[in-house]
């Protein structure tokens, strides 16, 4: 059997391991389009940050990559052949296939506004941006990041460590409007302003002219760098061309399957269910593209035999040293909670009944394992033992059903221990 | 390979985790150094909830949520099957943290790392085991 | 009442150098001895140590030590420390004093003044790791001239666990001692507490206990059983009854007894159906027809000043198994002064009922068990030789799970998980693991005496009993040798 | 019914025919003193006994409903279990002792230390109903149940010495005049009028229909119950110290 990925990250990696969790023996071949190797998305802003430390973005060695028998091939693929099974690369390679996982991620939203084209207006995505960032920065300059999402907290806070004046817009009422609920922005907020970044919401930009960023309030600033987080897109077009079938992203089934059935998918590039709102919707995450890639590779080598159940959005970020975790999605626009705060840590937990189903957690990553585990396996929990859970959040006083539940799928016989 | 803890055997002394402490950080499970002039950074950690006490400890999960959410690539299973940190790597994301069902993987904060369970790995049977008066703990396959 | 003027019996001495103020000693000491505050400052109420050596033996450092007080009194032959504490504590209770396991006064000790032959040039020694060796031996009544086969106990090595109530010990001593006894071939003893639910599975292994208490005693209970004791004494306090404090009468305690939970058990001195040695005859009569004539009747009592009378009339009474008690048995709680100065050392008691069971001819009705203060394997083999069928063991097996020999039993606070009810507490012992140290200390006894047998050239436990000849008293008086039928050293 | 003459059999051979006999109901004509009658059954066998049993009667049972005409000897429903026993006549000593449930109705007088060690767990409350009076120590170290004495059948005093003595649960219903001098000391005494009777009420009807009296006649005289308010009396009388 001969495997083609298309795409060298997260996905990618799932698939090799799950490609070989049934075959040992089938080639994989993996089309690196960006000619880096494979690294990890998420470290490039560790790598602004200290370009000495983390000069290896591997997220898997070279080592391992042998080990398991990949191929990795520089290009990128331009066109897929679904008739003959093959994949025509930019320089006009063609690869052929028997199974294809079309990992291809995603890339930076640009909005199409004047002086957008800028030297100084970059991206923030890919390690070729943090090394044009890195090529122009200087201490004391002004950063402006448009965007309060992940990646451009991620970015506001290495520039900050690189010691420029970083100040983060966002067009929403607050900041990280996906992540964040109003309360918790709002402490955020405070904790970034102090740790030195500054933040303005509700601001949308209208135009980059020289050294300035113009937004549709009238408010203009001065910018020496000027950062875009204003999300991402799918890579599709190469999905559509070859006539698959897409909505936002690649439609697959519960298999990862695309509408072509030696074609897989994974990653950034599809939509999946989230399982609870139970919406099909594009959710570009780390842990679900190694999944989705994993379930795919074995659907690939294997039978059918492996259903993906969907996941639910979830983050863990740190910002200069501000922790910030939180899973799940809101049914309803209006979903109770109940919150705990002290000091400066915040949990917030959203409860759709007897069911978790959204909490948010500065400064508590603690307790945020089991939370997220709660929400993803739909474990009902009383609201009272919630209600007590949040007196005093803390691993020990996490509802016991919990624990009965963990221990029992455990299930060890001590008679039978060494 | 992980360690089991039995809630109906506990004592909830707390010896597991002074103990695991000190087999770490080149500490070679020596207590008194480790609590005089180093500092204590337990891997597992005693809960105390209704049922009881226990030691709340890595599973070494097969499908590891850990390793797979891992956006460094940090956390890596060793050929025994042992999940570990390797601190070369971690940055301190704690998305594992975020993902680990039993609350396990726990921050690092001064280091901006994270701790878990390795078994003891250099060591041979896990100091908690070892060191456990009741019989509490015990390693399984 | 006012200050007390007794000083503590121990002190605590902490390492200030190897203390971590790790906390252990906090939350493993019953008592309250030790105490972390929120400073971090760590103190010590001396007064309430017991000396069980709990936090010691878990400290992590090694930073703690406990020794008897420092501070003594004058010296003084007559007025000893303990007789005067024991007097400061009376005049401040008021109470009868109490205390736990077995006598610990300085009486002779005539195990320690026997010793065991072996066999040199004229009479081979066997090596137990070459040649077979029987182990093996039969509790019960071997006259089988008169009314056919009766009803025997086999035990694959001649010692059994011997009566400690549930709730005078934790559920999980009887869990332990109930799976060792399975897994040695022997048998253990419920004590006259009933059987706990939970135990039902290894009922068929116990020698149930029917005591003036009654308690638990129902028919499921005498018929999942291996045989049935009758329970008149107990050595450590010969003559009275037993007090299982309400404290310790906890839910499951309740159940297996069969008393609401947390009322006092009281068991009075004499079974009020027993009077007599008639009473005694039909009491036995009666277990008899109650389980079919299928299982021998024990009956138990103290070694007290004309055991042989009673033994004589015990065996003449029916019981297929007469066990004897000597003064060094332990017990939950005793009267301190009848602890210490009812009864008699069993190892004389036994010598005189076994010789006096000969001379009137009935031994073979009856199987002599004895128990009491059994140390070790050598104890066992001199038990046996001077004509004991086998013996029962009891604190030398909870020394086994992990007692400390404070002597505090009666509290309900043990450290150890022992000598409590508190679940808490009870949990300390984990079965698995005292049942795997019950069965270390057995193996390893059985292999002494298969040492010291074959050191003697018998390759029978059976061929020992009763063989005097391979002992002799050391240090004894002609009368202390005549009594125990034994030759002087050097005879 | 199975009728059997207990004269054509030793004692034990009685004991194990009857063990063996499948049959719910057996009467036994001609009893003379056979002893262990039933104990240990665990059945519920109906027994119908003419004569006077041996001793033990019903020890260790649970579960068989035991009718004697005429008398009963020593230990009558000793350590009993569960079941019923009626004696149309007197009993010896001990009768009930350790008792822990069922009832035992006798019609005349019960001897020295009845109901002795009774006690109640759960659902199991044992019963004593004396139509006569009792002998000394009635009660001794009672830790539940219900002994009632209604000295109807008696010319004798309705207890004898140290009634009640080291009493710590259950309760002793005494019909009529009674010596006080012989009540332990520390014993709750109420005087109950015949709504005080509730509690026994049911006993006292099952009584009427075994012996055939009247609940009126019985009712005629003042009760007097017997309790104790202290259900610990030992708990003081020890101290422990670390010696």
């Amino acid at each position: 059997m001969r495997y083609v990925i298309i795409g060298g990250c997260i996905a990618a990696m799932g698939a090799v391991e799950g490609i070989r969790s049934i075959d040992k023996k089938g080639s994989i071949t993996i089309l690196d389009g960006e000619q880096r190797g494979v690294y990890s998305r998420p470290l490039i802003s560790y790598y602004l940050a200290q370009p000495d430390r983390f000069k290896n973005l591997a997220y898997r060695s070279a080592e391992y990559l042998d080990h398991h028998g990949v191929d990795v091939m520089k290009g990128w693929a331009v066109q897929i052949d679904r008739s003959r099974r093959e994949v025509v690369l930019h320089d006009g390679q063609i690869i052929s296939y028997d199974r294809l996982l079309i990992a291809t991620g995603a890339a930076p939203f640009i909005p199409d506004i004047s002086g957008i084209k800028a030297p100084w207006v970059k991206t923030f995505y890919t390690i070729a941006d943090v090394e044009a960032l890195d090529s122009i920065l200087t201490k004391g300059h002004n950063a402006l990041i448009i965007g309060s999402g992940l990646i451009g907290m991620k970015a506001a806070e290495s520039l900050r460590q690189r010691g420029l004046n970083v100040s983060v817009i966002e067009k929403e009422r607050h900041i990280l409007p996906r992540i964040l609920s109003p309360e918790s922005a709002n402490m955020v907020n405070c904790l970034l302003n102090e740790a030195g970044i500054k933040t303005q919401c509700g601001e949308e930009l209208t135009a980059v002219n020289e050294n300035q960023a113009n937004f549709a309030s009238g408010l203009c600033l001065p910018v020496d760098i000027l950062v875009l987080a204003m999300g991402t897109k799918p890579h599709i077009e190469l999905a559509m061309d070859a006539g698959l079938k897409v909505n936002q992203g690649i439609m697959v089934d519960e298999y990862l399957q695309t509408s072509d059935e030696n074609i897989y998918a994974a990653g950034d590039v599809i939509e999946t269910r989230n399982i609870i709102t139970g919406t099909s919707e594009i959710m570009a995450l780390l842990p679900l593209a190694h999944r989705e890639g994993y379930l795919a590779g074995v659907n690939m080598a294997g039978s059918k035999s492996c259903a993906y159940e969907g996941g639910i959005f979830m983050n863990s970020l740190n910002i200069l040293g501000i922790s910030i975790c939180s899973a799940g999605s809101l049914p309803r626009a209006e979903t109770e909670f109940l919150v705990w705060q002290e000091d400066h840590k915040y949990l917030q937990i959203f409860l759709d009944g007897d069911f978790l189903c959204k909490y948010i957690a500065v400064n508590l990553p603690e307790v945020t394992g089991p939370l997220t585990n709660t929400i993803a396996d739909k474990i009902r929990i009383e609201k009272r033992l919630w209600q007590h859970f949040m007196t005093s959040p803390t691993l020990s006083a996490f509802p016991d059903v919990y624990w009965q539940k963990l221990r029992k799928e455990a299930n060890y016989d001590y008679n039978k221990c060494s | 390979m992980k360690v089991v803890a039995w809630t109906e055997y506990c004592l909830g002394c707390g010896l597991c985790e002074i103990y695991c402490a000190a087999q770490h950080d080149g500490y070679n499970g020596n207590v008194l150094k480790i609590f005089k002039k180093g500092r204590p950074m337990h891997r597992s950690r005693l809960l105390k909830a209704e049922q009881g006490t226990w030691l709340n400890t890595c599973m070494h999960c097969t499908h590891a949520p850990c390793i797979n959410g891992c956006i460094s690539g940090a956390i890596k299973r060793d050929p025994n099957g042992i999940v570990y940190v390797d601190y070369e790597r971690c940055v301190g994301c704690y998305s594992c943290v975020m993902l680990c069902p039993h609350g396990h993987v726990r921050p690092w904060s001064e280091r901006h790392q994270v701790l878990k369970c390795d078994l003891c790995r250099d060591t041979g049977l896990p100091s908690c085991v070892a060191n456990c008066p009741n019989g509490a703990l015990q390693l399984v396959d | 009442m006012a200050h007390n003027i007794m000083m503590p019996a121990f002190k605590v001495q902490r390492d200030e150098e190897r203390c971590i103020r790790c906390g252990v000693c906090v939350r493993q000491c019953a008592n309250n001895v030790h105490n972390l505050d929120e400073d971090g400052w760590m103190w010590v109420q001396d007064d309430k140590c017991v000396a069980c050596h709990r936090c010691a033996v878990l400290c992590p450092t090694r930073a703690l030590n406990i020794i008897e007080y420092p501070l003594d009194f004058r010296g003084n032959q007559h007025w000893t420390p303990a007789s005067i504490r024991e007097i400061y504590a009376q005049a401040q209770s008021g109470g009868v004093l109490l205390s736990g396991m077995g006598n610990p006064r300085t009486y002779k000790n005539y195990f320690d003044h026997l010793l065991i032959n072996a066999s040199q040039v004229t009479n081979p020694s066997i090596d137990p790791l070459r040649e077979p060796m029987e182990m093996t031996t039969y509790l019960g009544n071997k006259n089988h001239h008169s009314c056919g086969e009766k009803p025997q106990l086999k035990l694959d090595i001649p010692l059994m666990f011997s009566a400690m109530s549930f709730g005078s010990v934790s559920i999980n001593v009887h869990k332990s001692l109930a799976v060792a006894a399975k897994s040695l071939g022997t048998f253990w003893n419920t004590g006259e507490g009933g059987l706990h639910p939970d135990l039902l599975d290894f009922g068929r292994g116990a020698i149930v206990q029917v005591a003036s208490g009654r308690f638990g005693v129902h028919p499921d209970y005498l018929d999942n059983s291996a045989a049935v004791e009758i329970k008149i004494g107990q050595g450590a306090k010969p003559g009275i009854g037993g007090h299982l404090p309400g404290e310790k009468v906890s839910q499951d305690v309740s159940l297996a007894r069969m008393i609401p939970a947390w009322s006092d058990a009281i068991s009075p001195a004499p079974h009020h159906d027993i009077y007599s040695i008639e009473d005694l005859a039909q009491l036995i009569e009666t277990l008899k027809v109650a389980t079919r004539f299928e299982k021998p009747i024990a009956v138990k009592v103290a070694a007290v000043h004309n055991i042989t009378a009673i033994a004589s009339g015990v065996v003449r009474a029916g019981a297929d198994i007469l066990v004897i008690d000597g003064f060094r048995g332990g017990t939950g709680a005793a009267p301190m002064r009848i602890r210490d100065n009812v009864g008699i050392p069993v190892e004389m008691a036994l010598a005189q009922v076994d010789s006096r069971l000969r001379d009137e001819g009935i031994r073979s009705q009856t199987s002599l068990v004895i128990s009491g203060g059994i140390r070790n394997s050598a104890d066992v083999m001199k038990a046996i030789a001077l004509g004991a069928d086998a013996v029962y063991i009891a604190t030398a097996a909870l020394i086994a799970l992990g007692c400390h020999m404070c002597q505090m039993c009666f509290t309900g606070l043990c450290n150890w998980g022992i000598a409590t009810t508190r679940p808490d507490l009870t949990k300390r012992l984990n079965p698995h693991l005292g049942s795997e140290r019950a069965i270390n200390l057995l193996a390893a006894w059985k292999h002494e005496m298969m040492e010291m047998m074959g050191g003697m050239g018998i390759n029978a436990i059976e061929s020992l009993r009763g063989n005097r000849l391979m002992l002799r008293g050391i240090g004894l008086s002609k009368e202390e040798l005549g009594l125990l039928g034994v030759k002087g050293v050097g005879e | 019914m199975t009728i059997i003459n207990a004269a054509d059999y030793d004692n034990y051979e009685l004991l194990q025919m009857l063990e063996k006999m499948p049959q719910p109901e057996i009467q036994i004509s001609h009893v003379n003193g056979q002893r262990y009658i039933a104990c240990g059954w665990k059945n519920n066998k109906r027994l119908i006994l003419q004569g006077t049993v041996g001793n033990n009667l019903g020890a260790f049972a649970e579960g068989p409903q035991i009718v004697v005409f005429g008398n009963g000897q020593e230990g009558v429903a000793n350590t009993m279990n569960d079941g019923q026993i009626i004696v149309h006549g007197r009993v010896g000593d001990i009768a009930g002792y350790g008792m822990r449930g069922g009832k035992l109705f006798i019609k005349e007088n019960a001897g020295y230390r009845l109901g002795i060690h009774m006690k109640a767990y759960q659902e199991k409350k044992p019963v004593i109903v004396v139509g006569g009076s009792a002998g000394a120590f009635a009660g001794e170290y009672m830790a539940g149940g219900t002994i009632i004495i209604l000295g109807m059948n008696s010319n004798q005093a309705l207890i004898g010495s140290y009634c009640g003595t080291g009493m710590y649960g259950g309760a002793i219903y005494l019909r009529g005049e009674y010596p006080s001098r012989n009540l332990a000391p520390n014993l709750k005494k109420e005087v109950l009028g015949a709504d005080g009777l509730a509690e026994i009420k049911d006993y006292l009807a099952e009584y009427v229909s075994f012996f055939g009296d009247t609940m009126e006649n019985i009712t005629s005289a003042p009760f007097t119950r017997l309790s104790v308010e202290k259900k610990r009396p030992f708990a003081h009388l020890y101290t422990g110290f670390v010696s």
